[in-house]
């Protein structure tokens, strides 16, 4: 299960890489098959039945509202860069995450990044340390509903 | 004339992260107006390979990419070690 | 004394070097050369034998050089045999770190601070990426810019990543070192087998097909793989040896 | 099309000026990263959403593209936190620090 995974996604970087040309499938199936063998030990991507609806969600839930807190984001970094006194209010905070794999903390981290005011700085257990331009709350449930809510239910979902 | 417009708008962005890396008063500073720089080199070259209309550029901005993140971890991981004993 | 010494010697072996070119009616006269025959507009038609018509992207067949991008042309037919020159000087480099730094009893460096969550995460979904973008330049070196040399660096910095990323990761040496033996030793092979059917070294002796398809070039891609390949696990074999360090 | 494209080019040059203007205006290092980050992000999604309009054939290398920076671009801007949080004085105004708990004092791994 390990080995088709690493293979696949081997694969898939090499058709975005080099498109869909008949010989050049041949050989990226090729090339994903031998380094599947070699770097399988090294790398740990999982695969399992439920990926077609997992992506759908990723897709058509997680990416707009990603996209939508981008765009959110640097509206605020716009609005705090052209006031002529820069409104700062920064501490670092420490939330509570209830995801589970690594991954899913990874998505989640990088989420976070990009979201507006804030700026994962690192990840111990369930416990995420974020550097927050505007702290709000003072324990770590109020900045959970500040920061990751939404985030956390729809990652919820497709990492289940 | 739009491509002017775009240009002087990446150009201008590229001029300010420049001045904050000869400016910086810490190291960290000018490793994170390195790493602006390079992102807004990465979409220069993206835009060079629309206005000249040749694919191969993609290939180099790929590679810019690649390279300009492992620069960011490396310098990142030196400063950890460097500095952070004192 | 010796100054004295030095002094008479430049002069001598500057004497003989002006007198050996001013007595010499090889090289052409400065300002008689002939632009029209110079080597470099050969080498951009790929007409060194007087053989070819004009070069069309995706219709020449069987050139005398096959690869659509000229500085391979130069790198992997035309001067073949000074590229197995200077991957044998990246060998000597990574040779000499090896025994300057390397050693039987190498434990993996520790960094002061353990790596950040992200970065190890992220890492290993970024090094496929990475891995599969090295041989994708290495694999299209004949018909994009690029070729064996940036491949094999793009390898060897996902091995780097890798590194930074993981406190316990340790490359396996002795795969690399066979890989890279290999890889130099089938260069040389592939440039015999050259010398037996054509009449000499690095012959491109497969038949080179259509400019600019994928499958075309003869040699000239399996060399610059082979060459991927070999720069790739010198610089993963400096990496390693930078970051290991004496068991205490 | 080509207007669709060139609006999207307008917007991601916007968003790598504001990048910059963001690296040069903000107080501490901290406040750096965020802007940066996110302004050159946004910026980069925008440039190659505008030229994906324009050359659809490319879509595959660009989508490579975007996955690699929007991977790439947050992770290196935690570890560069990290790695200041741990190298330099900490700024003057933090309201609340929470992150001493693991990395604060002289116990540091």
């Amino acid at each position: 299960m390990k080995y088709v995974a690493t293979f696949l996604v081997l694969f898939v970087i090499y058709i975005l890489l080099a498109g869909f040309v008949i010989d050049e499938l041949i050989l990226g199936a090729l090339i994903a098959m031998i380094l599947t063998l070699i770097i399988a030990r090294y790398v740990d991507y999982k695969i399992d039945v439920k990926l077609p609806y997992r992506l759908a969600v990723f897709g058509f839930v997680y990416i707009p509202v990603f996209i939508w807190q981008l765009i959110l984001s640097n509206i605020d970094v716009a609005k705090r860069v052209l006031s002529i006194q820069i409104p700062l209010n920064p501490g670092f905070v420490k939330i509570k995450t209830e995801l589970k794999g690594d991954f899913a903390k990874l998505i989640l981290a990088n989420s976070i990044t990009l979201t507006p005011g804030t700026l994962s700085v690192d990840i111990k257990g369930d416990t995420l340390y974020i550097h927050t331009v505007d702290v709000k709350g003072n324990t770590a449930e109020e900045n959970k509903k500040h920061i990751s809510a939404t985030f956390e239910k729809i990652l919820g979902v497709v990492f289940k | 004339m739009i491509t002017s417009i775009v240009f002087a708008l990446v150009g201008l962005g590229v001029l300010f992260s420049v001045v904050r890396l000869l400016k910086g008063p810490s190291a960290a500073d000018r490793v994170v107006a390195l790493d602006t720089f390079n992102i807004i080199i990465i979409g220069t070259i993206v835009l060079l390979a629309h206005f000249y209309n040749n694919n191969l550029y993609l290939d180099i901005a790929i590679v810019y990419a690649i390279l300009a993140f492992l620069e960011t971890i490396v310098f990142a991981r030196y400063l950890e070690g460097h500095y952070g004993n004192h | 004394m010796k100054h004295v010494l030095a002094f008479i010697f430049v002069i001598v072996v500057g004497g003989m070097i002006i007198y050996a070119l001013q007595s010499n009616d090889q090289f052409t006269q400065y300002g008689d050369n002939d632009p029209r025959q110079t080597t470099s507009d050969a080498y951009i038609n790929r007409d060194v034998r007087d053989t070819n018509q004009d070069v069309i992207f995706g219709e020449s067949d069987d050139l005398e050089s096959a690869p659509a991008n000229t500085v391979t042309a130069i790198v992997a037919d035309y001067r073949s045999f000074d590229t197995l020159g200077e991957i044998t000087v990246l060998f000597i480099s990574s040779l000499g770190v090896a025994l300057l730094l390397g050693g039987v009893n190498k434990k993996r460096m520790a960094l002061n601070y353990t790596p950040n969550f992200m970065l190890r995460v992220g890492s290993r979904a970024l090094f496929g990426i990475i891995l599969m973008t090295g041989i994708f330049i290495a694999v299209h070196g004949h018909l994009t810019p690029g070729g064996g040399f940036p491949g094999g660096t793009m390898i060897a910095s996902s091995v780097l990543l890798l590194y930074l990323a993981d406190d316990q990761f340790r490359t396996k040496v002795t795969g690399f070192k066979l890989l890279e033996s290999f890889a130099g030793m089938t260069y040389v092979i592939i440039g015999l087998v050259g010398l037996f059917i054509g009449g000499y070294f690095l012959e491109n002796f497969l038949p080179t097909g259509t400019l600019g398809n994928l499958f075309s070039a003869g040699i000239i891609p399996i060399i610059y793989v082979l060459i991927g390949l070999k720069v790739g696990s010198e610089i993963t074999g400096i990496i390693d040896n930078f970051l290991t360090e004496e068991a205490l | 099309m080509e207007i669709i494209s060139y609006i999207f080019l307008i917007i991601g040059g916007l968003f790598y000026l504001l990048g910059g203007l963001g690296i040069l205006r903000m107080p501490d290092v901290f406040n750096r990263i965020q802007a940066g980050t996110k302004a050159t992000t946004l910026g980069a999604f925008s440039v190659l959403i505008g030229v994906m309009i324009a050359h659809p054939e490319w879509w595959l290398k660009l989508l490579l593209i975007i996955i690699f920076i929007v991977l790439a671009n947050p992770i290196g801007s935690s570890v560069l936190a990290k790695a200041a949080y741990l190298s330099f004085d900490k700024p003057k105004n933090l309201v609340i620090d929470q992150l001493q708990d693991i990395f604060g004092g002289e116990d540091n791994d």
